[in-house]
């Protein structure tokens, strides 16, 4: 209340000074504008980006379309005969799935659907990037879903207070984060420079986490059965889909996986051949980028972003707007 | 330079003008005008630049969320019910669910009614510093809504960590929460709203303690408490008032009761004093915070819910106190698995419909300070 | 200015059973019936003399129910319908609503916007979305909808029509497509 | 006699094409002053501001902006009046430019050294807002007709100040020639010893001149929405409003700077070796970003406000300060 007043009775003072100070303190200091698209500020896993199905764990059970309050969502399927195999067991109906469709111009993201399937098909993608100029395109397909499975983080590990009936098992690799002295100072860049994952990052920073989230072992197990499958002579599209089952077999495993994981975020093998550089260029690219941003002291977080900006780049054979 | 005349609410003899004819006119603000974020629609009949009349329309935005929610189950509604007031989502959905909870007698663990408290605080955070922002933007204060909503990014980055969601939450269910919070949460929110208290000097210096702020600013658009009381006006705005009416306080729902935190309160209800309780509930909401996530306890997130909410036959009226007033949801049950009728009683909705009475007698520009310090969101307004 | 309300400063809340009583004993026979659910004191009035009852509850400075929280409907159909109308004492702490009973054919009642100026908005909507007419409402036109719109959204044999030309996509089985699925 | 004659011609032909190349080069330097404000404002709100266009930094941004502005489409209201309607940008543009005509970057380096020429650059500046006000009433729309009328409300309030202050200026130095008053500060400008009142008069009646925060109630978007040029689009509203209100601000900065620091005399003798016009350059500039710092740190004024804070403080501030300059002169003090 004493403020108040005195804020308020205060006449013709030093008040248009102090902000004049205000806004050239902030002009003289660094800007905290993250450059989309060349800069990608990380999202967590559970962002409610758009939804990815996995197909095979589809059994036409229709709950998520019963539920879905905006009726987006499309199943359509016929039932097959299994022959009997072998003596004394009868032959088995099925459900084979033949459409499955969202209108993500009706969803409002409320994910009631990834919540209520019983049978871990439906999950949550952090990924944002597919407006279209057409209204009908934003009716993704089966394939188009099962594509953004490419995209989907593997759950963030809970809170140590945690206890409740539903704990989920915690991705297997990431690394816990040690205990965070919460910094007072609100500075927006920690300037300790941090090793590259494997090794920990500095505390304190969940954006740090996410970071780590993308490095998880599904990554890894898809990109190692990725470039055996592509050693072993296979076809990219089929080293693509063994990859893909491999990583979702890793993400459902409840070991972790014991490999050491590398020193940077590999990329994710590309789903199609890129135009520019070589996979395994851009995430070369990547790691330089990463290691030098680190040694300039750049946080991990803007380091991450940056090297991930280049490697995209690098991929798409572009340049940055600083040349 | 002087300042308005006392009264504002009294309507100026416009008849006798020394000779000189004026003649007035009715001015469209709205419903598309830069001042009533979204689609307010103010009628104002001005003769010069000082409004005789003025009537606000409103029912651009209108939804029809009540009729929507009879339809539908309590997990639908709860993600119906975030986009009310779209600044506050969290805030929406906790009365809703306190009023299953209460109906059902329903335990609610007190993990998860700290986690309430921490989000619903939060929320209110990035709800007011939208507020600050706009409220200077509107004065032509162009700097104050940059920061505003550079201290807003870390706050909200804290939320969608926990929820996925950056507006719509949907987060709150009946008996706690959806999951538990990630690991790293509360190391976000810690960091969150210590750069917020650290920043929050900026704002007063930059808007409150600068003089053409407070010219703009004091005495004008001065609220009577009696009328404030009439219109059910609530939250910041009542306060401003000097009435101490916050639901948190007055009739402590969660775990609100378990927290040290004051109540600010303006004396003259002026714009002035109703961006200075804005401000001041920030720091408020952040010493809750602090508070709550110190004495986090371990636990379960959500109590035992059966998985068929089916509500008993029965009437409940469930307020909170939502960060642009006091929000209530009148719950009507038949005994099914969806509300018979629910009324929501949404805070803008009566802050705004005092409007006309605050608007009459001052200038054009006073009717952008007014208007943006009576913090309203059409949503929430129209429902 | 008028004379500030007693609540201006301070509050204490009394027990919500004690201040039932008192407004039982303040409204006497005005009040066909008082009690309190959940720590909110609901109070039947007959429709005939509502002003005359809010009244005594805004003006009574043991009771001093001067904020006005909201005025609404329930559509009971062929029962009728129940205004609601909810009152607030920021002295003592308590609410009160109050229900009103009035007939499912051409319900009416009296305006409170005289005593409370709030309710003019609030009856607005009310009597647009249930067909309620206040008597005595100085400006009773639409709020929300446009001025031709014709029938009663909230009453419930208003049925939403924007999902009857959409089949719904989560039918089992044909019988389940034939029935339409959920209103919605 | 042929050599003479001949030696003037190419010389004046020398000395036109100088002098065009000023008026020429007004385009190109409110592109300057449009990019420096959007990165200064960027940076005092802590962003990066435009970082595409160009390459560098956004360089090209404004340049950008403008051929956007070519390409769209020229609405016109159904009941506005075309003729004065199409005449604005004109008049905005012509009123803010005509002040350089007097205005000196060196010692020659200027159009036409007019003995009254602050007369005369007092006088073209308050052109633009006939235009401003022949937009609010030709538009044809409530908001532009208060902010036509608004501008001439702030006119009439402020020029008053910015002649007085001038006056004192005119007096101190004993000549209205700009490029006279220009010399009689050299090595000391009068901001730093006799006018220092006279310059933050002049300094606040300008920001009002040129409708800038705090005093730009005549555009205010967010009460009536850019007040006379609301019905304003593509090129007229790039010159109506931007290019005038940038020219206007660069001429207001030049005239504030020759008048009370110098224009391009040096600030010290032994940096006479720094032509005139960088010197002229440096204090425009320093101007120029103080209204813009000014612009970005500042909630606007209410009109009554704007009219009070003219009348009752900066008109007899400035008449305070014209008795003091003529009592100083009477006692040959300077």
């Amino acid at each position: 209340m004493n403020d108040e007043s005195k804020l308020k009775k205060a006449t013709f003072g030093t008040g248009l000074l102090k902000g004049l100070g205000i806004t050239m303190r902030h002009m003289v200091s660094k800007a905290v504008t993250v450059q989309y698209p060349d800069e990608i500020a990380p999202l967590p896993p559970r962002s409610r980006g758009v939804i990815a199905l996995k197909e095979e764990n589809c059994t036409m059970c229709m709950l998520c379309a019963r539920e879905c309050p905006d009726w987006c969502i499309y199943i359509e399927g016929h039932k097959e005969r299994r022959e009997s195999r072998g003596e004394g067991k009868r032959a088995k109906a099925f459900n084979v799935l033949d459409r499955f469709a969202i209108d993500y111009a009706l969803c409002m993201y409320c994910g009631i659907c990834v919540e209520v399937c019983p049978y871990d098909a439906l999950f949550w993608s952090p990924e944002f990037e597919y407006a279209e100029g057409d209204i009908t395109r934003l009716t993704h397909e089966m394939e188009r879903l099962e594509d953004w499975m490419r995209t989907v983080l593997p759950p963030s590990p809970l809170d140590d207070g945690a206890k409740g009936p539903e704990i989920k098992s915690a991705a297997p690799v990431v690394p816990a984060p040690a205990a965070a002295p919460a910094a007072a100072a609100p500075a927006p860049v920690e300037t300790a420079p941090g090793p590259p994952p494997a090794a920990g990052r500095p505390a304190g920073m969940s954006e740090a986490e996410f970071v780590e989230q993308r490095a998880a072992a599904g990554r890894l197990v898809r990109q190692k059965v990725y470039e055996e499958e592509i050693a072993k002579g296979s076809e990219p599209r089929i080293a693509e889909a063994r990859s893909k089952a491999a990583e979702m077999r890793a993400r459902k495993a409840t070991l972790p996986e014991t490999e050491p994981a590398p020193p940077v975020t590999p990329a994710p093998a590309p789903s199609r051949p890129a135009a520019g550089m070589s996979a395994a260029d851009a995430a070369a690219v990547r790691r330089k980028v990463y290691e030098e941003e680190i040694a300039k002291g750049s946080d991990p977080r803007i380091a991450e972003a940056r090297s991930k900006a280049a490697e995209l780049r690098a991929r798409k054979g572009t340049k940055g707007p600083g040349g | 330079m002087g300042t308005v005349p006392e009264d504002l609410t009294r309507v100026p003899d416009l008849s006798s003008t020394g000779g000189l004819h004026t003649e007035e006119m009715v001015l469209n603000v709205g419903p598309q005008h830069p001042a009533t974020h979204g689609v307010l629609r103010v009628l104002v009949s001005v003769d010069g630049e000082r409004i005789v009349r003025a009537e606000p329309v409103i029912g651009y935005m209108h939804r029809g969320h009540e009729k929507l929610v009879e339809q539908r189950d309590f997990r639908q509604i709860t993600n119906l019910l975030s986009r009310m007031d779209w600044l506050s989502g969290i805030n929406n959905e906790i009365p809703a669910s306190l009023a299953v909870e209460r109906m059902l007698e329903l335990e609610v663990p007190r993990r998860a009614q700290y986690l309430r408290v921490i989000l619903a605080e939060l929320n209110r955070i990035t709800n007011h510093l939208m507020f600050t922002g706009s409220f200077g933007l509107e004065l032509g204060a162009t700097t104050p809504v940059m920061y505003a909503f550079r201290e807003r990014e870390l706050i909200q980055e804290a939320l969608e960590l926990v929820t996925g969601g950056r507006m719509h939450f949907g987060f709150i269910r009946p008996g706690g929460l959806k999951e538990d919070v990630p690991r790293g949460f509360v190391e976000l929110a810690r960091r969150g709203v210590r750069q917020l208290v650290a920043k929050i000097p900026d704002y007063e210096n930059l808007l409150m303690g600068n003089e053409i702020f407070k010219q703009r600013t004091v005495g004008v658009g001065r609220l009577d408490p009696a009328l404030a009381l009439d219109h059910g006006v609530s939250g910041p705005i009542l306060r401003a008032c000097g009435i101490p009416y916050d639901i948190r306080k007055v009739d402590p729902y969660l775990v609100y009761d378990e927290f040290e935190f004051d109540t600010p309160l303006g004396a003259q209800g002026d714009s002035f004093d109703r961006f200075w309780v804005l401000v001041q509930e920030m720091k408020e909401s952040a010493r809750i915070v602090e508070q709550a996530l110190d004495g986090l306890p371990e636990g379960s997130h959500i109590g035992a819910v059966p998985k068929r909410l089916t509500l008993p036959k029965g009437q409940i009226y469930c307020h909170a106190e939502n960060p642009l007033g006091e929000l209530g949801y009148y719950l009507v049950s038949d005994g099914g698995n969806k509300p018979y009728r629910l009324k929501i009683r949404t805070p803008s909705f009566s802050n705004i419909s005092v409007a006309a009475h605050m608007l009459r007698g001052a200038f054009v520009p006073d009717m952008i300070a007014i208007l943006g310090s009576m913090f309203f969101v059409v949503g929430d307004i129209d429902r | 200015m008028a004379t500030p309300p007693r609540s201006l400063r301070s509050w204490e809340r009394v027990d919500p059973e004690e201040f039932s009583r008192r407004v039982a004993g303040k409204l006497g026979d005005a009040a066909a019936s008082v009690d309190v659910r959940n720590g909110t004191i609901h109070v039947t009035l007959p429709a005939g003399d509502v002003v005359g009852a809010a009244r005594v509850l805004k003006e009574d400075p043991e009771l001093d129910c001067a904020y006005f929280n909201f005025l609404s409907a329930v559509d009971w159909e062929a029962e009728g319908f129940e205004v609601l109308v909810a009152l607030h004492s920021l002295t003592y702490g308590n609410t009160v609503i109050a229900h009103v009973r009035l007939p499912a054919e051409s319900p009416s009642m009296a305006s409170l916007t005289a005593l409370y100026g709030g309710a003019n908005w609030h009856e607005r909507e009310c009597a647009e979305m249930f067909g309620i007419d206040f008597d005595g409402h100085p400006n009773l036109v639409k709020l929300y909808l446009p001025e031709d719109f014709e029938g009663y959204p909230l009453r419930r044999s208003f049925k939403l029509a924007s999902r009857r030309y959409k089949a719904w996509p989560g039918a089992k089985d044909e019988e389940e497509a034939a029935a339409g699925g959920p209103l919605r | 006699m042929v050599t003479t004659l001949h030696h003037i011609l190419a010389n004046s032909i020398v000395l036109l094409a100088l002098k065009l190349g000023i008026l020429l080069l007004l385009l190109p330097a409110t592109l300057v002053v449009g990019y420096v404000e959007l990165k200064v404002m960027a940076h005092m709100q802590h962003r990066l501001g435009p970082m595409y266009a160009g390459a560098y930094h956004g360089w090209a941004q404004t340049l950008a902006d403008g051929l956007k502005f070519i390409q769209k489409e020229d609405i016109m209201a159904a009941a506005t009046d075309r003729t004065v309607f199409s005449m604005v940008p004109y008049i905005t543009m012509l009123g803010a430019a005509l002040t350089f005509v007097v205005i000196p970057f060196s010692r020659h380096g200027v159009i036409a050294n007019l003995d009254i020429g602050l007369f005369y650059a007092l006088a073209v500046s308050s052109i633009s807002v006939i235009g401003v006000l022949a937009a609010g009433w030709a538009s044809a729309n409530k908001y532009s007709l208060m902010g036509g009328l608004r501008a001439a409300a702030q006119l009439i309030a402020y020029e008053l100040p910015l002649v007085l202050a001038a006056a004192a200026v005119a007096m101190q130095a004993g000549s209205l020639s700009l490029v006279s008053i220009a010399e009689a500060q050299r090595y000391v400008p009068f901001a730093l010893w006799a006018q220092p009142l006279g310059f933050l008069i002049f300094l606040a009646a300008a920001t009002a001149e040129v409708s800038r925060t705090p005093f730009d109630m005549p555009v205010a978007e967010a009460e009536i929405i850019t007040g006379a040029f609301t019905e304003y689009s593509a090129m007229k509203f790039a010159f109506g409003l931007f290019a005038a209100e940038y020219i206007a601000m660069i001429g207001m900065s030049a005239l504030a700077a020759t008048l009370f620091l110098g224009g391009y005399v040096p600030l010290l003798p032994q940096l006479r070796f720094v032509p005139g016009p960088v010197w002229f350059l440096i204090k425009t500039g320093l101007l120029i970003f103080l209204l813009i710092w000014i612009r970005w740190t500042f909630p606007r004024l209410r009109e009554d406000q704007l009219q009070k804070f003219a009348w009752k403080v900066l008109i007899p501030l400035s008449l305070v300060n014209i008795f003091v300059t003529g009592a100083l002169k009477l006692a040959h003090w300077t």
